[in-house]
């Protein structure tokens, strides 16, 4: 890899003075973004928006239109389009470890870029934006404030290719990855919750039972096992970033590749 | 060529527990079948016998390809209790959830 | 030399802002803004009265809408000339790009589903219309955290010759703070922070233009500077630490 | 991994004591694990998930036996069974496959792995063809949890197996390099393979017969 030494070129000047004494503090503010955005999640989604745990798609339409007129749950999609650009920051820290991987061409990293540059729309601030406009009239139709509640509960419950994919390209590289940056039962965990989220599948054909979107399966499974993967991930882009090689950092790098 | 030469088919482990394991099935197959048979009574004692025996079969198939196919018999003691583990845990869930929920 | 690309998707952002600014001026209803407190009723006649300047608008930015991508891709091949310990801003920045762009996209969208059946029940015609106004003033959030990336860039570039001057990252930061309130049009339906209102409608759409009409002139100064470099000194960081 | 330095004798000595000196059982154990330690987490962790899966099932079916009950009339359980049959000796072709692996009969292993895995294929052509047959016949019949069920866990196998499929044809391209280091690899993917067989015996008693 690039194990070269920094250079003293003329283009480069290293003695600026500057906040930037840790040469890893990019990563590292993206590092931290991570436990903050989650951080931010829970009281979005649970704490204010009660949105998770999710209440039954098999709720009286009276309970439905009350839910969705909380005002806290304005407050959770105000909080959310704000900070949900946060991820764009987990996303490039996991980028820019994939770049240093052995083996693993800029193929699965620009997909990575594709999938993740979609994946929080449908799944996350489309469904918000759905709770906001029932909180945000709460003189819409009964009918109109049951759809927008569907629509938000599936699309965030339901919204799967993104993520699949993105499971499938982070297993791939790190099988293929002959510098070991992440364990392959990393890997093989990102395979499970795959498996867990497929079984989110089919909570547009039921409302009650293990597959609703309130379900055991659809929803409790796949959460616990994606926790857990997150989990690892954090812990292990946090190694990998302690343990990367200074003379790594930085030059050679050429000005377009991204 | 053929590609069975110098494995000794006959006297093999593998094919023995292969054909044991396909006349399990056919004998679970048979059994399942009979639910044809019981359908109209619907008791639901005797289906649970019937269960109770297709999942006990189907608990020995599993070992047995544990054992043999995964060769989990020649690992070490964690990898078989916790395979052996797995097996009981998914009798005793199957069957108890099955009876008494 | 790769900067002739890079000086072509510059000079698309005056073409395409004045052909936006256009559009929201000839769109009746949203220079200035309709109001939030507009009844079903009330907005459902809005759009069939004005039909053909709102339809003419929202087909115009469905065109142009992302538009502004190449420009932004321009200052993600800046950012890459800035010499760096990693790539991470880089990356954020293109992955909030994208996801800004298609929020706008997806206003767009509603707004022209709300102009293409006037007579429908005037309940779902509002719906379109708040979910288009949703969509359009508030996920700031992708705002923030790409103006955030270019500041942090721009701050912890080691170049001899920053490729952006200092001033540029605080700039980002302040104008990512005077957007990000807008969010808050998700709740009110009255007063500075509605859709309509002073700030998050006319601080909002201000800071922008002035945005990317600052941003326009100092990529554009980094751009000519990369050229007159690049024919005297080494093109690549290789050749260069060579 | 440490398994990659896994020599051809230590293999042999191995199988030898798979098979017990005189085919009898062994007396000690060797503390080994065939393949990667990874893959075994994988198989041992996703066995689990489907354990809840299964549980799942189970508590359902108490709750209106006789509509699970009736859709599991409406499968065909000798097609089940035929599939059974068929992913069983799949699974001995890559046992054997494995041993002559270890034998370093790379030949006659590729030639085992290849029927094996036309086997896995014929299971897949099978269960798509039951399935368009069960939607041919029309899906309001299909409404109950029993199919949601039934599609959920032979759609995931589904999945399981076409992965195995893949991951028998690296094994298979493995082969032809025909290097030392390639047995923890053949190994794993057994071990991967045996467990789409495990799950479809459980599976298949559990939908069809149960």
């Amino acid at each position: 890899m690039n194990s070269a030494a920094v250079p003293a070129s003329p283009g480069i000047d290293l003695s600026k003075p500057r906040m930037l004494s840790n040469p890893k503090l990019d990563q590292w503010i993206c590092f931290w973004s991570i436990p903050v955005f989650y951080v931010l999640f829970g009281i979005i989604f649970v704490i204010f928006g009660r949105i998770m745990p999710p209440p039954t798609p098999a709720m009286a339409t009276a309970d439905i239109v009350a839910f969705m007129t909380s005002p806290y749950l304005s407050i959770a999609v105000v909080l959310l389009a704000m900070s949900l650009g946060i991820y764009a920051l987990n996303s490039g820290l996991m980028l820019t470890q994939m770049k240093r991987m052995e083996g693993v061409s800029p193929v699965l990293r620009y997909g990575y870029i594709a999938v993740l540059g979609v994946g929080g729309l449908p799944g996350c601030l489309f469904p918000g934006y759905m709770f906001a406009l029932g909180a945000f009239r709460p003189e819409y139709d009964a009918h109109i404030q049951v759809m927008l509640y569907e629509l938000g509960f599936l699309c965030f419950v339901g919204s799967l290719g993104c993520f699949i994919i993105q499971y499938t390209l982070f297993a791939i590289a790190v099988f293929l990855d002959k510098r070991q940056l992440f364990p392959k039962w990393l890997a093989y965990f990102s395979i499970w919750t795959l498996v867990t989220e497929l079984v989110a599948a089919p909570v547009f054909i039921t409302q009650t039972g293990p597959f609703a979107w309130d379900g055991l399966l659809a929803f409790y499974q796949g959460t616990i096992i994606w926790v857990a993967w997150q989990t690892c991930l954090t812990f292990y882009l946090f190694k990998a970033i302690k343990e990367q090689p200074i003379e790594e950092l930085g030059l050679p790098m050429r000005p377009n590749e991204l | 060529m053929n590609p069975f030469r110098n494995l000794s088919l006959f006297q093999n482990r593998l094919t023995h527990v292969w054909a044991f394991l396909v006349a399990t099935t056919l004998a679970s197959w048979w059994l399942g079948g009979s639910a044809h048979r019981i359908m109209e009574g619907a008791l639901a004692q005797e289906r649970f016998t019937t269960t109770s025996i297709i999942i006990a079969i189907a608990i020995i198939k599993m070992r047995l390809v544990i054992w043999h196919f995964m060769e989990v018999k020649a690992c070490p003691r964690w990898l078989r209790w916790t395979c052996d583990a797995w097996l009981l845990s998914v009798a005793i869930i199957v069957l108890g959830l099955y009876r008494f929920a | 030399m790769q900067t002739k690309d890079q000086l072509i998707c510059l000079w698309l952002v005056p073409f395409f802002g004045l052909a936006f600014l256009f559009a929201f001026w000839n769109a009746n209803g949203f220079f200035p803004p309709m109001s939030p407190t507009m009844t079903a009723e009330e907005v459902a006649t809005f759009y069939q009265d004005n039909l053909a300047s709102i339809r003419s608008s929202m087909i115009l930015c469905n065109i142009i809408g992302l538009s502004l991508v190449p420009f932004y891709m321009v200052i993600i091949v800046q950012m890459m000339r800035m010499v760096h310990a990693s790539r991470v801003f880089s990356y954020s920045y293109l992955i909030a790009v994208v996801n800004g762009g298609t929020m706008f996209a997806l206003a767009d969208l509603a707004w022209l589903n709300a102009a293409f059946r006037p007579d429908r029940d005037p309940q779902l015609t509002m719906l379109l219309n708040d979910l288009a106004w949703f969509a359009f003033i508030t996920p700031v959030g992708f705002f923030i955290v790409q103006n955030f990336c270019l500041a942090m860039a721009i701050l912890f570039d080691k170049s001899a010759q920053p490729v952006f001057p200092r001033w540029v990252a605080h700039f980002n930061i302040v104008t990512a703070l005077l957007v990000a309130p807008s969010a808050c049009a998700l709740i009110y339906k009255t007063g500075p922070l509605a859709w309509d209102g002073a700030i998050s409608f006319w601080l909002h759409m201000t800071t922008y233009v002035c945005y990317v009409a600052v941003m326009f002139i100092v990529t554009r100064a980094a751009v000519i500077r990369q050229a007159t470099e690049s024919s005297t000194h080494p093109q690549t960081w290789q050749e260069q630490a060579a | 991994m440490s398994n990659s330095s896994f020599t051809y004798e230590q293999a042999s000595q191995f199988t030898e004591h798979l098979q017990g000196p005189s085919g009898s059982a062994p007396d000690k154990p060797i503390a080994r694990v065939p393949g990667q330690a990874a893959m075994w987490f994988f198989v041992v962790g996703d066995l689990w998930i489907f354990t809840c899966y299964f549980a799942c099932y189970a508590y359902d079916r108490a709750q209106e036996p006789m509509a699970f009950l009736q859709g599991q009339l409406s499968l065909s359980q000798d097609l089940g069974a035929f599939n059974t049959v068929l992913l069983l000796t799949s699974s001995l072709l890559v046992a054997l496959c494995l041993k002559a692996t270890r034998k370093q009969q790379h030949t006659q292993a590729r030639q085992l792995l290849l029927m094996g895995g036309t086997l896995g294929v014929c299971f897949l052509l099978i269960k798509a063809a039951e399935w368009y047959v069960k939607i041919e016949a029309g899906l309001p019949v299909m409404s109950g949890q029993f199919f949601i069920y039934y599609f959920m866990f032979t759609g995931l196998h589904f999945m399981h197996v076409s992965l195995g499929l893949v991951i028998l044809t690296l094994v298979y391209l493995e082969l032809k390099k025909a290097t030392a280091g390639n047995l923890a690899m053949v190994e794993a993917g057994a071990v991967y393979w045996h467990m789409v067989d495990l799950l479809w015996i459980i599976i298949f008693a559990l939908l069809y017969l149960m």
